[in-house]
């Protein structure tokens, strides 16, 4: 789950962190009356803010800076036609502009080679932080705490005042800077902890003239396996989102593949795709190029899977046009190939399924499942790399290539 | 000789009552699996294939002295079963349960880290040494004894990798299928370590993927430091399209790292000869062996 | 801080931990009115409790198990007249019964051998839980969690599964009750935890006819060092008190003491006993009994007091009528001589004290503030045991032993 | 030789600037302590009482090679002061904070154990080696140097005991204030065995209270164990009221432990000689000493 800036917003400010005052707009006229109740309040400028599940919308012209309700509704219509990166934007942010004296950066992500969390700050906030890193790794200072301690003070205060004293200009009052961040630090990491984050971002991180610290863009991403610990936030986002689940931009296979449950990637090919475990899939795809054809979808129907899982796959890959045949490459080991059989059966049967079906299968139960395929019709291929050949050449003769 | 488990090893099931757990402990006894103890809170007393079942872990070892575990237990219940795994005393833990969430994993790999106990996986096909023993779920045809090691991230292709070794008469030693989840147990460097010091082992062949630095850090720490055996690696997902990311933090971390290209370099520069194909994996691993002392 | 029963409860509920449904009442008629609502929903025996932050009132008669209404507002008439161990019963609290299947116990506190939280769990819970700890030890099971992890799921199981083994009827389902048990520790963990508990105890924990675990009591004292952190609590149950500080019972001389931010315990003496340091004024009042003394009070100024505490402390113990005399035992160590000095001069001065005062000074500053007390007229002693032995002698002059 | 501190024993303080940290390193310098820098986060750069002061213990340990630590910070940030000291391997801390929580001081603890560091305190008077080191309250002239070790609880029991014992011309080695509150550092236990081990110590005095049970393990773990130094032991708090006690928990945990009256029967038990005052500590330490090995 990919919160939106908004959301992420609100689950900071519901642990302490401070955001700007600020207001959703799913239109222009929302947006004009968002920005004159923010400035009857605060009187400041107000930035307007496209609302898309990724990063540089800066860049692509999706966040304007206005001083007036009108000027608002102009910049919001403007970004509500945009597309980001893919990204229809289907709504806007809007929030009082802070006076800004640095730009800071405090990011939390996993760091799979420590298999920690690591928390990241810099005094070099801002877009250019990815360059930062790379140009100038003394910049950025990182925290690896230990994942049933949490951050200590201690170990906050070292980092930030390691990243302060690479700062091209310290910021005034480091001293209560330092104490802010710490504070900051240890609430942005319960938030990470409480939601499953797999990444959870303040950038910039605004060090305001009146000496606060004030997180003005966020993100949020949540672990989906964890997803069931978070039916709650899950709710909330759908009902925020008013009908919309909040992935709005994402390819509507992908979406339809995520509400059946299963791990699909839509590619543009013509050969559908489908195996047990992310390598063999992968494989499988490899293979498929390797043979001259393009893959129309990377589906992996995981392990263990029972006759419904498969069935489903395969009406999934096949509803795309696109798709000529499929292959099924299935090396079974927690996974049964009796199981597998069954559900390609029962599929071709009830879904009446006449393009081509190349099933690779050994492994756990092989030969219960290789029976099962013979006495229906369907003949399995022995090795991958033949079945890999033979569907590119079922699929080319079925209509010739792309 | 092999690495991790041999006819000696003494195995707990953790989750031994369930569907899963049931038919998969059937096919390990099948193959040899000397499996003594399952562990199912609240079915403390009973029996089940023959094997008496605890309440705790650490009942189990008490009673049956049992030394490995296979953990085959739903997602929200594996990292708390990790950890009773080690703090029970248990040598080796192998984890095969799919969907743990991250941060479970991140606490559980690190309680851990506090005992001698050595992880597998999770979400992992497991560990088996040719006609000895098999912890998890790599099927009991494929492999056959010989002097070629494995350690792979992805099941399936772990099977495919041993299927085509057997089936080109390279017998194996040991495999282990270290998992795909970004946080795991053993990884490519400890397991390379191990076969780097069992003499049974004669060639290693490793299959990565994309993601992490795992491949690269074997390549750097382990093999270009006197690995004094020959090395063939696979690296899948090549064609894979690339994630959509969101945030810096992933980049400032992992920069570079974690691209197929970067794997192949790091392996190739370390001396692996680099597969294309699983079918490369067996011409390169007989060529690096020489045809003799392979079979 | 020591909560009342149904104040723990309210915390306890507040994480998850089930509770009965209960009302609060502070007069016969409230307690009448408290039963028959509860009657209304649930329609089973009320239990009828008086609140006091002391144990053993069961056994004191202080709780009622009534039939109706009517019976509550008689039972609550009785028990709202009691004192029970120095603490009149200002309120009750009236809750619905129990099916009862199982008398458990669960409880937290701190284990100093250990220098960790200690989790006990038996299935013999209930009054006589202090007994079976004496002679069947094997039937409390223990759990001292790391302080950074807690307790782990697979730790309490263990625990569960080690105490229902010694139950001498084992209660039924234990899988079930061994589930609800991890949830429960963790909750009541939890509320350990946030609360900075030195004691979190459920004594009985029910288990009902219907499987599931009720706190049918609950114990709660939070670390007076850590009040700070819990102004919010504290007001609350100021709140909820009307008026009451929830402490009803204690001693008026120590109530003000509290309050005036003093460490200070009542006793019957008449001989006023100011020093620095626990140790220190335990040492004194031995001190003054050896030689033939009574003291008045126990009054710790503690460490780095400053001329102002002195004052008040002084201020403190002769507000007891039956102080006839203080003895101030000083040995500067983090506490200067020169500020102890300064506040009993200006103590007797503004105070007009005219009973008399011993001050034995020695340690960091002594020299000063000898001279300080000289120059004020008062002469400090030498030893403590001379000061001592002066002060009996001055007190019993002024009015006689006993 | 001494226990703990000594002559070349290099403190940095902890909160070196504010009004009580300021006086007491002034009193410790005034002793001889080598103070060689101050912590006080966000005054890195400055300097107070001739000290360079750091924003971290960690710059201040690899910028001075501080081995010791004076810990003198509020409440709310001692436990952080303790861990921070910790984490940047310093060998002694002794924190004189009262007042900490006792969940605080929980964590700080389990914290410490997993460093080599030892801690002294909270709510203590410090350590004091006489006449070469001292880091705490100890005031400066009631000890003299000489052949007696003390480890007491009680803060002012233990200039009593010093005081008394110089004034009777029995010099001290080391003396330890461990402090009253229920979770401490070092221990009686640990402060024993130290002076067990320590040539220059010829008798020790213990300054017991009621209240937990360190007296009865000290007793029972050290005393009792082949201690050969003679030992003189007081227990203050024998007349102090019983608190009002509430909940079952406390009694199940400490049975009959911590009463004046168990402590006492566990050290004349372990062979100590108990003193019922201060003038009694003076004179059973002589008598066991021996008047002319003592002074």
């Amino acid at each position: 789950m990919k919160l939106l800036e908004y959301q992420a917003k609100q689950q900071f400010a519901r642990r302490g962190i401070a955001i700007p005052a600020g207001r959703l707009a799913r239109s222009a006229a929302e947006a004009e009356a968002a920005a004159r109740e923010l400035q009857r309040h605060a009187g400041t400028r107000i930035a307007v803010k496209a609302q898309v599940p990724i990063g540089g919308r800066g860049k692509a012209g999706g966040i304007a800076v206005v001083e007036s309700p009108d000027q608002a509704r102009r910049e919001a219509e403007r970004i509500l036609a945009m597309d980001i990166r893919g990204y229809p934007v289907r709504s806007v942010w809007c929030e009082t502009g802070l006076e800004i004296a640095n730009e800071l950066y405090l990011g939390i992500t996993l760091d799979r080679d420590r298999r920690r969390l690591v928390v990241i700050f810099s005094a070099a906030g801002g877009m250019d932080i990815e360059q930062v890193a790379e140009t100038q790794p003394e910049r950025i200072a990182k925290l690896w705490p230990d994942p049933f301690r949490g951050p200590q003070a201690f170990e906050i205060r070292e980092l930030a005042f390691a990243a302060l004293r690479q700062a091209t200009a310290p910021p005034d009052g480091t001293a209560r800077v330092v104490g802010s961040l710490v504070s900051l630090t240890q609430q942005l990491y319960r938030t990470a902890i409480e939601l499953d984050a797999m990444t959870c971002e303040i950038n910039p991180l605004v060090l305001t003239a009146a000496g606060d610290l004030v997180a003005a863009d966020g993100k949020l991403e949540v672990d989906e396996n964890a997803e069931w610990r978070h039916r709650d936030l899950a709710e909330e986002l759908a009902r925020d989102a008013v009908g919309d689940d909040g992935r709005s931009g994402d390819d509507p296979f992908e979406v339809e593949a995520r509400r059946r449950g299963l791990t699909y990637v839509h590619l543009d090919g013509h050969i559908g795709c489908i195996g047990n475990g992310a390598g063999l899939v992968m494989n499988t795809l490899d293979l498929v190029k390797q043979q001259g054809g393009d893959p129309a979808d990377f589906l992996d129907i995981g392990g263990g899977a029972r006759a419904d899982v498969v069935r489903n796959a395969l009406d999934m890959v096949l509803s795309d046009p696109k798709v000529r045949g499929v292959f099924i490459n299935i090396f079974g080991g927690i996974t049964r190939g009796d199981e597998v059989a069954r559900g390609i059966i029962q599929a071709r049967d009830e879904l009446h399924i006449d393009k081509p079906l190349v099933v690779r299968m050994t492994g756990t139960r092989e030969e219960e499942g290789r029976r099962l395929l013979e006495e229906a019709g369907i003949v399995p291929a022995v090795s991958a790399v033949e079945a890999a050949r033979k569907i590119v050449e079922l699929t080319r003769d079925a209509g010739g290539r792309g | 000789m092999s690495i991790l488990v041999d006819k000696a090893t003494r195995v707990v099931v953790q989750g031994i009552t369930g569907r899963e757990g049931s038919f998969h402990t059937e096919q390990m006894i099948a193959y040899g699996t000397r499996v003594v103890a399952g562990v199912v809170p609240g079915k403390g007393g009973t029996t089940h294939l023959d094997a008496p079942v605890f309440d705790t872990v650490a009942e189990a070892v008490s009673e049956t002295g049992a030394d490995a575990a296979f953990i085959i237990v739903p997602p929200p219940f594996a990292a708390d079963a990790i950890m009773e795994t080690a703090a029970a005393g248990i040598a080796l833990a192998v984890c095969v349960t799919e969907g743990i969430p991250v941060h479970d994993m991140v606490r559980a790999r690190a309680f851990v880290e506090t005992t001698p106990t050595r992880l597998i996986g999770p979400n992992c096909p497991g560990v088996l040494t040719a006609g000895e023993c098999k912890i998890g779920f790599i099927p009991n045809h494929v492999a056959r004894p010989g002097r070629v090691g494995i350690v792979a991230r992805s099941g399936t292709l772990t099977y495919e990798v041993i299927q085509g070794l057997s089936q080109a008469g390279f017998g194996q030693t040991t495999a282990v299928g270290i998992g795909g989840d970004p946080v795991l147990g053993l990884s490519f460097t400890e397991v390379l370590r191990l076969f780097a010091g069992d003499p049974a082992t004669a060639a290693v062949v490793m299959v990565g993927e994309i993601g992490g630095s795992d491949e690269e850090n074997a390549a750097e720490q382990v093999l270009a430091g006197g690995f004094d055996k020959p090395v063939v690696a696979f690296i899948s997902g090549r064609t894979a399209p690339p994630g959509k990311r969101m945030g810096h933090a992933g980049a400032i971390i992992s920069g570079n790292k974690g691209s197929a290209q970067s794997k192949v370099d790091a392996l190739t520069a370390a001396g692996a000869s680099i597969a294309d194909t699983i079918e490369d994996v067996v011409r390169l691993t007989g060529e690096r062996m020489g045809a003799t002392a392979a079979r």
